[in-house]
């Protein structure tokens, strides 16, 4: 069944069409890469998921539901959480707290909590424990984010997004800008995440791509060039041509 | 470091005794010695005067060699801003850290009735120049004294002063600063103009700080008046004027500033702007008695540029010694009794005979109406005008609003 | 939390002392303005939005107050809780307006709406008195003695610093704080960033409106340079040389600038000047404020004392 | 009635002109250096006195309104190097925290050089009186300065459309990050942009002499004002900001026929009415 759906999506910028009717569907419980040469139209697509960016055209539908042009605050509480491609955090709140705006965010009992302490709302500690398990940063959790190091402020990135307890992942190029052994760390998070979460993965990193994607969909001036599992993109002539093509 | 924190701790606590002693507002007063508070604006949108009225006090204090008969008198400043938070926290510290028995200023009506709320509650002796009827009105208390003569008093001295000048002119077009005195005034010229067989064919309030006119020039001058009758003051009537002449409106009609600075806007105003101007005034420097002559003389030594004293000193001079006399007529620094050697005496002052009635403190005073004079009569870039008329015509009984001055 | 109850302790101690080392009526208005630099930092400090126009609920609040005792000398549980109430609304109009556009832009329009306000409060003299002034506003009888006075703005402005640090603690603070760093991270963790810098908004008005209201029982008048904008400038320079990084930093801050405006004052006329380059070095080189220099001797001294 | 609302409008544009130009230049130092000049009324204010200067010391109307705004210029230049300059690394709130503190300094200093008592210059004797238009008489001077501030207006816009430095300004107002990837030193452009605003404000401040005088306080005054004529213009606009400064001008005047107390308040009316149905601004994309 398809959690994540996208019908005929058009966004144009003045006479520039970035997204030129692209229609997609992820699987629930798969990872979805999409590639794409630079200026292909990805982070475009990615925002008008993210409700950043408003279509021009066409329908974004999760779980079914039509959510096109939700704003992006509305979309953690139906279960889509994200991350972004320059490490977003909190820079002078602690660890934890950065994990705890996010926890909060989905909290059920967000509007009756509003005068308490922020730091004595129950339900929310083991929450916020979890996120900083699963991404390996409970030791770090009392110190300033400002402090971490640019790895671990990538993972703290990723701890905000999983606080949220979502169904749906967008990663938006998770890797990019970091170090071998950082990118290294990411990837292997990546791995350990697939399968319990579904997964949206934008990347131009081909060797990562290959190696995590359950399905891959292929971006190229705005449309989709191509789409299918790995081995089958990777054989594909159209998306050598069109890797190479720019390259020569 | 033990020993330090000790000595330390010693010296906070002896600081703060002092400040306790010196700040407690319920501290006897040093015998015979009388402060007196000159609350001027040095900054603020009146700041241009505050240096003024500060040398004009000191000419006063230093005429008595900071004495009133037995009384040594000590002079303390503070900056009023023009704002009244400001100037009545100004004063009210000064009162506890000074033990300021005695208020002179500040510049702007807003401000002085806002202090004269903290004279009142405090108990000290306030006098006020400003154009506000209030102080001796509305809000007349047995510790605020009024100097400037009554604004009725003054539109009637103008309105004759111009009908004497200018025996065909009938219609008058006003422009009026927008706050209430300019109101007061504006109600009083539309009363008395059908006395002197005038009327008033319109008039437009500007806001206070006004500087540009022209849109109200345009409106006055489509309505062809026989004169500009302007009830603003400072800046703004400077403004008025230098724009009423760019268009070409005056000297062609008369213009009239009924209650102005006198020096101090006139010098702003090139000869040819000033030279067909009726200029109504509290106080001009060749009016003719003794203190006014030793004022006018000792004041020039002191100001930079050695120019004759406007509104702003005299007033700051005769706030300062209408004090002095309070003091010297009581023999004590004891504020309550000043205050009643003070109501209802006579005073030989800066600007003639000054008469402090009893019943609402406003002084009966001369008020002063110029004729400018065009370049080719003048004598020097000093000499802006004659004196044509003096009044002090007190304001009728009916008319003032201070229904109970209260008890001391 | 322990720290912040000492800290609580230590402002309550120095209200008690104040009134012995400084005139009431003052001691009572620096409390005033400690309301208002305190609730100026919750925009500033915690959500990051500089705020040009706080003297709009200053002096909004301090005509609600006057005019209900003027006019029908109302009772002061009537009076305080109606700016705090009519503040909430202005502030939910303009903070709505103002949050539509982020940075520069909402700088100006904060700014620019005071300067409405001012010439509002300025041409409608019929109503505020404009340039002379509200006069004649009278303190309620039991509060007529300075010393009364000074205990009951005590009080309140102790209450209002607590309410406010609840805030500051509670989940609300946290959000300020998450959208005053990255704005972008909290919308995609939920949360409605404009509702939150509204919510910051209409809370700093609230209680710099309730501030204004006590402000006119101080001297009886509500002056027109109340709502003035250079207030505005007065009440951002409080927040920022006492610290905007620490909740009690403005405190300090309001502090230093009656106390530094008053000395100087006294003994050069042109004194907004010296303020003027307090100012700007705080800005070019001391931007944590005098909380930033405290917390470097109190560094110093432990590491002395660590050594010795 | 019908020549009133005709000479209001000509007054309206008069005024309007010089709030224009005073826009213009608040719009470049923000568009490109994304500040809010707070110190833009003092340099008009200085403008002004370095105008009054120069006729005192040298004489010369005409070479007043040439010499002064290049004095203000120096001053601008000074404020970025110095000041502004050293806070491009801290957040955009304190160099306007800086520019409020320069504001206050300078107007000190303005009373302290020249003293706290405002003054006058006359317009040049060629200039002084007024002429018959026909359906109004008008002040000589201010007719001047209506062609004078539109040929500037027109010069500023030559230089910003046709030449190299002022594409380069242009491009930081649309996108300062571009700027940078073309490889231009962007400190001097910064530092050309505020010479450039400062040299409008000065020349504003020098014309505006004969019309409403000199006082320390003048640039408190227009500060506010120019302000909203930004905001009305939309951000980064400079077309918007002529547009708007003129239709504040004709606000303003129009706005004294029929009620002269609201002449003040009618401007920020309009703003808030921008606002409301056009928060980006009349002419603003952002």
């Amino acid at each position: 069944m398809a959690l994540l759906e996208i019908r005929d999506l058009h966004k144009n910028f003045g006479a520039v069409a970035a997204v030129a009717g692209v229609t997609l569907s992820v699987e629930q419980g798969s990872l979805h890469a999409i590639i794409g040469p630079n200026g292909a139209g990805k982070t475009t697509f990615f925002n008008c998921i993210t409700g950043e960016v408003a279509p021009t055209r066409g329908h974004v539908l999760f779980d079914g539901r039509d959510i096109t042009g939700s704003p992006p605050h509305r979309l953690p509480a139906l279960g889509i959480s994200r991350s972004f491609q320059r490490t977003s955090i909190f820079p002078r709140l602690s660890v934890a707290e950065n994990v705890w705006v996010s926890a909060y965010g989905t909290h059920p009992l967000a509007a009756g909590a509003m005068l308490r302490h922020a730091d004595t709302i129950p339900g929310l500690d083991e929450r916020i424990r979890d996120a900083l398990h699963e991404v390996g940063l409970e030791r770090h959790a009392g110190r300033l984010a400002d402090e971490l190091s640019h790895g671990d402020q990538r993972l703290l990135d990723f701890a905000i997004a999983l606080a949220a307890s979502p169904r749906l992942l967008l990663l938006d190029e998770p890797t990019a800008g970091l170090s071998r052994s950082d990118t290294q760390m990411v990837i292997e998070l990546v791995e350990r995440l697939k399968g319990r979460y579904t997964l949206v993965l934008i990347e131009h990193k081909m060797d990562m791509v290959m190696r995590v994607s359950d399905r891959i969909s292929v971006m190229y001036f705005g449309r989709l060039l191509a789409e299918g599992s790995p081995e089958a993109i990777r054989g594909d002539l159209r998306v050598r041509e069109a890797y190479l093509g720019r390259r020569a | 470091m033990a020993r330090i924190t000790r000595r330390g701790f010693a010296a906070t606590a002896a600081v703060a005794t002092g400040a306790a002693v010196t700040g407690f507002p319920y501290v006897v007063r040093a015998a015979e010695e009388a402060a007196i508070l000159g609350l001027w604006d040095f900054t603020g949108a009146y700041a241009d005067v505050g240096p003024l009225m500060d040398v004009g006090a000191q000419v006063a204090l230093e005429q008595v060699d900071y004495r009133a008969g037995d009384v040594k008198l000590r002079y303390v400043t503070r900056d009023g801003e023009t704002k009244a938070g400001a100037a009545t926290r100004r004063a009210e510290e000064a009162i506890a850290s000074e033990k300021v028995g005695y208020i002179i200023g500040p510049w702007s009506s807003g401000v002085g009735l806002a202090v004269s709320e903290v004279a009142k509650n405090n108990k000290v002796m306030h006098w006020f120049s400003g154009g506000t009827e209030d102080i001796s009105g509305k809000r007349c208390h047995r510790y605020g004294f009024q100097w400037a003569a009554n604004p009725w008093t003054a539109m009637d001295a103008v309105l004759y002063a111009f009908r004497q000048q200018n025996a065909n002119a009938r219609r008058l077009y006003l422009f009026v600063a927008d706050y209430a005195f300019g109101w007061s005034l504006e109600k009083y010229v539309g009363n008395l103009a059908p006395k002197y067989g005038m009327e008033v064919i319109g008039a437009d309030r500007h806001p206070l700080g006004q500087r540009e006119f022209s849109s109200y020039i345009l409106k006055a001058a489509a309505k062809n008046p026989d004169a500009v009758f302007m009830i603003n003051f400072g800046l703004d009537a400077v403004s008025a004027a230098r724009q009423l002449h760019s268009f070409g409106l005056i000297p062609k009609v008369p213009l009239i500033m009924s209650w102005s600075a006198g020096v101090e806007e006139l010098i702003q105003l090139a000869p040819e702007i000033r030279s067909n101007v009726i200029v109504g005034t509290n106080y001009y420097y060749t009016a003719d008695n003794p203190v006014s002559k030793a004022f006018v003389e000792a004041y020039r030594k002191k100001d930079k540029q050695g120019n004759p004293p406007g509104y702003a000193p005299a007033a700051a001079y005769s706030l300062a010694h209408m004090t002095i006399e309070a003091i010297k007529r009581a023999g004590t620094a004891n504020v309550q009794k000043a205050i009643q050697s003070i109501e209802g005496a006579e005073v030989e002052g800066l600007v003639g005979t000054i008469k402090v009635q009893a019943s609402n403190h406003q002084s009966i005073r001369p008020y002063f109406v110029l004729k400018t004079k065009t370049p080719k009569e003048s004598q020097g870039p000093l000499d802006f005008g004659t004196i044509i008329h003096t009044s002090s015509t007190p304001q009728p009984k009916e008319l003032n609003e201070c229904a109970d001055i209260g008890k001391l | 939390m322990r720290r912040d109850r000492y800290s609580f302790l230590l402002l309550a101690v120095l209200a008690i002392v104040a009134p012995l080392v400084l005139r009431p009526v003052i001691a009572a208005e620096i409390l005033i303005f400690a309301i208002v630099a305190v609730a100026n930092n919750i925009i500033l400090g915690y959500t990051g939005l500089l705020s040009f126009g706080q003297a709009t609920f200053f002096g909004v609040g301090a005509y609600i107050s006057g005019l209900m005792i003027v006019h029908w000398d109302a009772p002061l549980w009537l009076i305080l809780p109606t700016a705090v109430a009519a503040n909430v609304l202005l502030a939910g109009v303009i903070g709505y307006l103002c949050v539509q556009r982020i940075g520069l832009y909402f700088i100006m329009l904060t700014f620019a709406f005071n300067q409405m306000f001012y010439f509002i409060a300025y041409s409608w003299t019929t109503l505020t008195g404009g340039e002379d002034g509200l006069p004649g506003v009278q303190r309620p009888e039991w509060l007529r003695d300075d010393l009364a006075f000074y205990t009951f703005v005590a009080v309140l402005a102790l209450i209002c610093l607590a309410l406010m640090k609840r805030i500051v603690d509670s989940p609300w603070g946290r959000l300020f704080q998450a959208v005053r760093d990255n704005p972008d991270r909290a919308a995609a963790t939920g949360h409605n960033v404009r509702l939150i810098k509204l919510t910051s908004f209409v809370v700093a008005g609230a209680f710099t409106g309730f501030a204004g209201a006590v402000y006119a029982l101080l001297y009886g008048i509500v002056p027109v340079d109340a709502i003035y904008w250079l207030r505005s400038g007065d009440i951002v320079f409080m927040t920022l040389i006492g610290g905007s990084g620490n909740f009690f930093g403005p405190v300090i801050g309001a502090v230093f600038f009656i106390w530094l405006s008053e000395t100087v004052s006294l003994f050069w006329n042109r004194w907004p000047m010296i303020l003027g380059i307090v100012f700007a070095l705080v800005v070019l080189f001391l931007r944590g404020g005098i909380v930033e220099v405290l917390a470097r001797i109190a560094g110093v001294m432990r590491r002395r004392r660590d050594a010795g | 009635m019908t020549f009133l609302i005709v000479s209001q409008i000509i007054n309206g544009v008069v005024t309007g002109m010089l709030y224009a130009l005073m826009g213009v230049g608040l719009t470049l130092i923000l568009g490109v250096l994304n500040i809010p000049n707070f110190a833009h009324g003092v340099l008009y204010a200085f403008g002004a006195y370095f105008m009054l200067a120069v006729t005192q010391l040298i004489g010369g109307f005409w070479l007043g309104v040439l010499i002064a705004p290049f004095g203000v210029v120096a001053l601008g230049m000074l404020i970025e190097y110095f000041g502004v300059r050293q806070l491009y690394a801290a957040h955009h709130d304190y160099q306007l925290l800086f520019l409020f503190a320069v504001a206050l300094i300078l107007q000190e200093a303005i009373i302290l050089i020249w003293g706290p008592v405002g003054t006058s210059i006359l317009p040049p004797e060629h200039l002084a009186g007024a002429v018959n238009l026909g359906v109004t008489i008008y002040p000589k001077y201010r007719l001047a300065v209506m062609v004078i501030t539109a040929a500037i207006v027109i010069a500023l816009w030559l230089f910003l459309t046709r030449t190299n430095v002022g594409a380069i300004v242009r491009a930081g107002i649309e996108n300062r990050g571009m700027v940078e990837v073309l490889g231009i030193d962007v400190q001097k452009v910064f530092l050309l942009t505020f010479g450039i605003g400062a040299w409008l404000a000065g020349i504003a401040g020098s014309l505006a002499t004969p019309i409403m005088g000199l006082t320390p306080s003048m640039g408190f005054d227009i500060l506010p004002i120019t302000f909203v004529v930004v905001v009305i213009a939309g951000l980064g606009s400079v077309v918007g900001a002529i547009l708007a400064g003129i239709l504040i001008g004709l606000a303003q005047s129009l706005t004294t026929i029929w009620f002269p107390e609201a002449a003040q308040v009618v401007i920020y009316l309009l703003m808030g009415l921008t606002i409301i149905l056009r928060p980006q601004g009349l002419f603003g994309k952002r």
